[in-house]
């Protein structure tokens, strides 16, 4: 059997491990425009931070693929698929044949249509190669703008802002992440970034423009303000990957159509990650979520099948944690209401006024919740809540009196069995 | 063979000690907030609960852990945190169905059980052996799943 | 005469209270072998040491005195005494 | 500072103003903390003569420096300040999660001085306090008041407040935290009433930090051991609880029935602990850091009694049953979950109401005085005496004073059961000589917790003494006060006593605090706390003829049971206990022993 990974990200390598516990003999290849063994994206604000080492971003060790016996082609992409004669063209001229294939090639960001946005010094994180750059661009530069209001950018922000940067975070929403959160929840997302030092966040206005002699030097927003500044970081979303599959017959919508074995509509060939239309489980549809924990989950799921071995992918709930500065948001599910739901908001007079939850309910389940402060403890047992579809009329009261903690399930559980026993 | 921590939450009276001598253990103080065990106690249900890491079989944390820091112990088999890795993302706090990871705002870090290295502090102080260290094949054990299972068809019958 | 068990006596005699006549028990030594024989080795443990001494850690009131400023083991018995035996407890 | 945080509180009500202050090292190595350090702020701050329910009064909240430890059983503090029932000292002991609470918000004590004009409570978390309005609390029963001060803080946040009682200053009303925790005796929570404080809610993440934590870990573990071997800590009290006691105590015919009229209740086995465990009890609870757990969260399911909440504990079972005639366990709990709904120290409620019942049969409080009956044995008038007491309806404002100003209000103040006009608890001093001297020099009163000679003299342990005889009493009455007032003001549980000593206590206080302390030093500092507590009553005005008995004690011989034809020989007790204090024969500390005890000014 001839496996090829078109991608060396959580969920290729997921699949990897997956597809070798089951088949020990077949023949893999892992393909990926990076040259890097597999690494944490996640990490790479932390170390323009300086937060984190350079060795510790990687997740594997240098043999990890010897030890797998997976061959590696990286630095080269996908061109071309050709689902009749079960092959795939490398951008390098390689022509690899499968018979199992995974497309896990992510996400890119994307690109706004904005005047100047070619010029040097205006950067994107997406990989390891961005954030040197950027890194590099940090050692001359005094002040920054990052284009985006979401966990890209204000994570980049704070990596900025720890390498002693002015930073200024212009967001066309009135609200932070307002991919994840809800208007209601503005105020207390707000408070979080509120009060860094060199922190200057600029809302409700657009970039029009940005500026410079052969590099960046300023940019100018939609408010007619005009700001100075080394270097712009632009984080405004991903996109899902799918040149190659263009004329394949693979369907796809926003992402990859996959059914619950991660396969497409292409036997033989699957998908997983950032580019994938997944089963949202707080959705009921498929959607994409651009998510750390998607991408193991599915590339687990979609290694499984592609080995012969059968198992479904329940589907996954939305799960965002953005830090900063030692505050914390968790969203989790559907965090807008639709109609019919209902909402409540916690906020308690409690000792730490950053402490905020907001729990949206549909019917008797709960769908979604938006969680700061030291509601985060909380998130894994609601998070565990939305993905089981649980009931939770008989214990509705206790969620709603901050009482969010997994024995408060089991004592309701153990209430039931008394009353079943009974 | 493999040892297990088992609670029987209905042996617990709420004395929270083992949240102190855990507390002591892992932060060098008292303090029930650093503990990585905590009694969930109901007074009003009179229903007491210690909750700590399941160790599980296939933890959701180290799966969404995006810097590679959860990993199973080799002797132990715990699940643990290596501190030098944690960026304090709280993913695995969002993943964990118990709840049973905590976060440590001194060091920006969560923190979790980690069987002590073998010897569970909370074991050896527990006033009523609610919490025990057993093998995994103890009969306690088999007999904690089975009313567990128990637990879960009751939940279910009563759902239909 | 009357014979009661509290706590975990009790539990161990599986009953609170017992007539023994004193011509079959006329000292608390006797009574103690005697319910010992009765009630087996759960309350005998109880009641006596692995040397057939009565154990120390128990208080045993003969109309309320405690045998200890009475005779101790060789406390007379008398038909219409009440013995009783109390297992260590305490509270406040 | 290792054991203490080293911080106090200090609020002050009439100025709405909170401060921090350092806790002085050298008052915390004398007085260590919990009773003795609020003691020694009392007498070190207090004007003499000052009116206990007035604005000049202080209230004292304090933890010792085991509090909030592994320490066995180390979940506790005091409340001190000066008792509108004794014009006295008052140091009332509590247990539950509120006091190591407060430990971890950051503070050894609290100080409450002045009064505010209007209903208040203080939120102290993490080193911060504020004050509060609870105008929407004043009113409101324990339960209620917790519950609904923790949803407007945290909720992990502990509560200590006053009920219905506390607000109309009913002289024993008592300061109830956690729900069914209570710092029970000598009114302390009218004090909290009379400053128009509610309550006091805490919430905290801080540590508390031990000096040799390898040491002291080794000094738990030796402790929990020995509280493992005894089978009075290992199973007596956490199979029955303190209610135990209800049969052994009728045994000996020292269990004060119908107001001390004798000493042996024939429906005791109706309210024993045995049928306590067997009918209502839940299951056990522990305070925090207990290996014990003899706490009783119990429920009456059905009928007129119908409730649920935390004892009754065996003093109650004896207040609110056996003093009244009562034989009903279920209005007797009912009665119980009223006193820790309303904050009412159940000691004295149910010996005032015993006291009324007997002034009521023998025609003293006249029929019109009173709108329930109050006659001996009538379960329900004990239940609604007792709620009538807590809102001060009716009968209750004339029971609202305790025993011995209501029988003095009706010409016979010989049939309160009290001294220093505290009540009584459950222990007949004819059938238990040792505790009749601890009641009559009992610096807070009538009481048993002071010096518990009832171990030695009824459980034998450490060993056994005979209950009858007044000899070698004085020295054992000794020694029990002043361990107690170690154990009391490290902030144990004075049940550890059962399993430990003061070497296991002295054990733990010095790993934890880093201070040597050899046993000798630290039962010193027990009597030190004594004989400042002595001081500050003789400030007040407390003479000889105070540390005294009701003279029925004295002078009316036991009528039946094994105790049958005796009295308390109280003047040569009394005599060999001055002696043995070092204090003068008019009961006043020798300058000698003043300067034994660093107490000389």
């Amino acid at each position: 059997m001839k496996y090829v990974i078109l991608g060396n990200g959580p969920a290729g390598v997921s699949a990897l491990k997956a597809i070798r516990e089951v088949d020990q003999a077949g023949d893999i290849t892992v393909v990926s425009p990076e040259t890097w063994r597999y690494y944490s994206k996640i990490l790479l604000t932390h170390w323009i931070a300086g937060k984190v080492r350079f060795p510790d971003l990687f997740l594997v060790d240098e043999d990890f693929y010897e030890m797998n016996g997976a061959k590696t082609v990286f630095g080269a992409a996908a061109t071309r698929i050709d689902p009749a004669r079960k092959a795939v063209e490398l951008s390098n001229r390689q022509r690899l044949g499968y018979d199992r294939l995974l497309l896990a090639m992510g996400s890119s960001p994307q690109v706004p249509d904005v005047r100047g946005i070619r010029l040097p010094g205006v950067h994107y994180l997406r990989t390891f190669d961005d954030a040197e750059r950027i890194a590099q661009a940090t050692s001359s530069a005094r002040r920054a703008v990052v284009i985006g209001g979401g966990l890209v950018s204000l994570k980049t922000a704070e990596g900025l802002l720890a390498r002693g940067l002015e930073v200024w975070v212009v967001v066309s929403s009135g609200r932070l992440l307002s991919q994840i959160t809800a208007p209601e929840d503005a105020a207390a997302v707000l408070r979080i970034f509120k009060e860094a030092p060199g922190l200057h966040i600029l809302l409700n206005c657009d970039v029009t423009r940005v500026e410079g002699r052969g590099r960046v030097e300023r940019v100018l927003l939609s408010t007619g303000q005009r700001i100075e500044c080394d270097i712009v970081v632009v984080g405004k979303g991903v996109t899902p990957n799918l040149l190659c599959t263009r004329g394949t017959g693979i369907a796809t919508g926003r992402g990859v159509i996959v059914n619950d074995r991660m396969e497409t509509s292409v036997p033989g060939i699957y998908a997983a990650g950032d580019l994938a239309e997944g089963f949202d489980i707080a959705r009921g549809s498929a959607a994409v979520n651009a998510l750390w924990s998607s991408a193991v989950w599915q590339g687990r799921v979609a290694g499984y099948n592609m080995a012969g071995r059968d198992v479904t992918y329940a589907g996954d709930v939305a799960m965002n944690s953005v830090t900063f500065r030692g505050g914390c948001i968790v969203a989790l599910g559907k965090t807008r209401p639709a109609d019919g739901d209902e909402v409540y908001t916690l906020t308690t007079r409690r000792s730490d006024d950053s402490d905020y939850a907001r729990l949206v309910f549909r019917g008797s389940r709960l769908a979604g919740a938006v969680l700061i402060g030291r509601a985060v403890e909380t998130a894994g047992v609601l998070r565990s809540l939305i993905a089981r579809r649980s009931d939770v009329a008989r214990i509705k009261g206790d969620l709603l009196r901050g009482r969010m903690s997994y024995p408060c399930m089991v004592k309701d559980v153990a209430g039931l069995c008394a009353l079943v026993a009974s | 063979m493999e040892k297990v921590l088992l609670v029987e939450h209905e042996k617990c009276t709420a004395c929270r000690i083992c949240e102190l001598v855990c507390s002591a253990k892992h932060a060098g103080s008292f303090n029930p907030a650093k503990a990585r065990i905590t009694v969930a106690a109901f007074l009003e249900d009179n229903f007491f609960f210690p909750l700590t890491c399941q160790h599980c079989e296939e933890p959701l944390c180290q799966d969404v852990c995006p810097t590679g820091a959860i990993s199973r112990h080799p002797e132990t088999a715990a699940v643990v945190i290596d501190d030098a890795k944690c960026i304090g993302c709280r993913m695995c706090q969002a993943a964990c169905p118990f709840g049973a990871i905590a976060y440590s705002p001194s060091e920006d870090k969560v923190v979790k059980c980690d069987l002590c290295g073998g010897e569970p502090e909370c074991v050896l102080f527990c006033p009523w052996d609610a919490i025990k260290y057993v093998k995994a094949d103890d009969a306690a054990l088999r007999r904690r799943k089975a009313v567990g299972e128990k637990l879960r068809k009751a939940l279910q019958e009563v759902k239909l | 005469m009357r014979v009661r068990f509290f706590f975990f006596l009790k539990d161990a005699a599986g009953q609170d209270e017992v007539t023994i006549p004193a011509e079959s028990a006329p000292d608390l030594r006797t009574l103690v072998r005697v319910l010992a024989g009765r009630f087996g080795e759960r309350l005998a443990r109880q009641l006596v040491t692995a040397d057939g001494e009565i154990r120390s850690d128990i208080n045993i009131l003969v109309n309320g005195r405690n045998v200890q400023f009475l005779s101790g083991a060789d406390t007379r018995l008398k038909d219409e005494d009440t013995v009783s035996f109390l297992s260590a407890v305490a509270g406040g | 500072m290792y054991g203490w945080t080293g911080k106090i509180l200090r609020v002050n009500l009439s100025a709405r103003s909170v401060s921090v202050e350092g806790l002085c090292p050298e008052i915390a190595e004398n007085y260590l903390g919990a009773r003795g350090l609020g003691t020694k702020i009392l007498y070190d701050e207090l004007k003499p003569g000052v009116d206990p329910l007035g604005p000049d009064n202080k209230i004292i909240f304090a933890t010792g420096p085991l509090t909030g430890t592994a320490a066995t059983s180390a979940g506790r503090y005091n409340v001190v300040t000066k008792s509108p029932l004794t014009g006295f000292i008052a140091a009332s002991n509590s247990g539950g999660y509120f006091p190591a609470e407060l430990k971890y918000a950051g503070f050894d004590a609290i100080i409450v001085e002045g009064a505010a004009d209007e209903p208040v409570y203080i939120w102290v978390h993490n080193g911060k306090a504020e004050i509060r309005p609870a105008k929407h609390v004043w009113g409101k029963n324990t339960a209620e008041t917790t519950d609904i001060l923790v949803a407007e803080t945290d909720p992990d946040a502990k509560v200590a407040c006053i009920g219905p009682a506390g607000e109309k200053l009913v002289l024993f009303a008592c300061v109830v935290n956690d729900k069914g925790r209570a710092a029970g005796r000598s009114g302390v929570g009218a004090v909290m009433g009379s400053k128009n404080l509610k309550a006091i809610v805490v919430r905290g993440t801080g540590d508390v930090k031990v000096a040799d934590p390898a040491k002291f870990r080794e000094a738990v573990l030796a402790a929990f051991k020995k509280i493992k071997e005894s089978p009075v800590t290992s199973q007596g009290l956490p199979t029955y609880g303190t209610a135990v006691l209800v049969n052994v105590i009728n045994q000996h015919g020292a269990f004060p029935t119908r107001n001390f009229q004798t000493g042996v209740f024939e429906g005791a086995e109706k309210i024993s602990g045995e049928t306590l465990a067997a009918t209502l009890l839940v299951r056990k609870r522990a305070c925090f850091g207990c290996p014990i757990a003899c706490g009783r969260p119990s429920a009456v399911r059905s009928g007129k009694y119908k409730g649920e909440g935390e004892g009754p504990e065996y003093e109650t079972i004896w207040a609110l049953g056996a003093a009244c005639g009562v034989d009903n366990l279920e209005a007797v709990t009912k009665a119980n979950y009223l006193c820790n709904e309303l904050g009412l120290d159940p000691i004295s409620m149910g010996s005032t109401i015993a006291c009324a019942m007997e002034l009521y049969e023998k025609g003293y409080l006249p029929k019109s005085a009173t709108d329930i009956p109050l006659r001996f044995g009538d379960a329900d008038a004990v239940v609604e005496a007792t709620r009538k007491t807590g809102y001060r309806e009716g009968v209750g404002d004339l029971l609202a004073k305790g025993s011995y100003r209501l029988a003095a209000e009706f010409g016979h103040p010989e049939l309160s059961m009290s001294a220093k006009k505290q009540e009584y608890p459950a222990y007949d001093p004819r059938g238990v000589k040792g505790i009749g001297l601890n009641y009559a020099t009992s610096n807070r009163g009538g009481c048993h917790v002071r010096g518990y000679t009832i171990s030695p003299e009824i459980l034998g342990v450490p060993e056994k003494i005979d209950p009858l005889s007044k000899d070698g009493k004085a020295a054992w009455v000794k020694a029990f006060q002043d361990v107690t007032a170690l154990v009391d003001s490290v902030g144990m549980c004075l049940f550890t006593t059962f399993a430990l000593g003061a070497p296991d206590v002295a054990s733990l206080l010095e790993p934890a605090t880093g201070i040597p302390f050899p046993t000798e030093k630290a039962v010193l500092a027990g009597e030190r706390i004594w004989n400042l507590e002595r001081l500050f009553n003789l400030r007040e005005g407390l003479t000889k003829a105070d540390d005294a008995l009701a003279p029925r004690l004295l002078t009316e011989p036991m009528p039946e049971g094994p105790a049958a034809g005796q009295v308390v020989e109280l003047a040569e007790m009394l005599a060999d206990y001055y002696a043995a204090r070092g204090w003068s024969e008019d009961g006043k500390p020798s300058a000698e022993t003043l300067e034994r005890l660093g107490l000389a000014v």
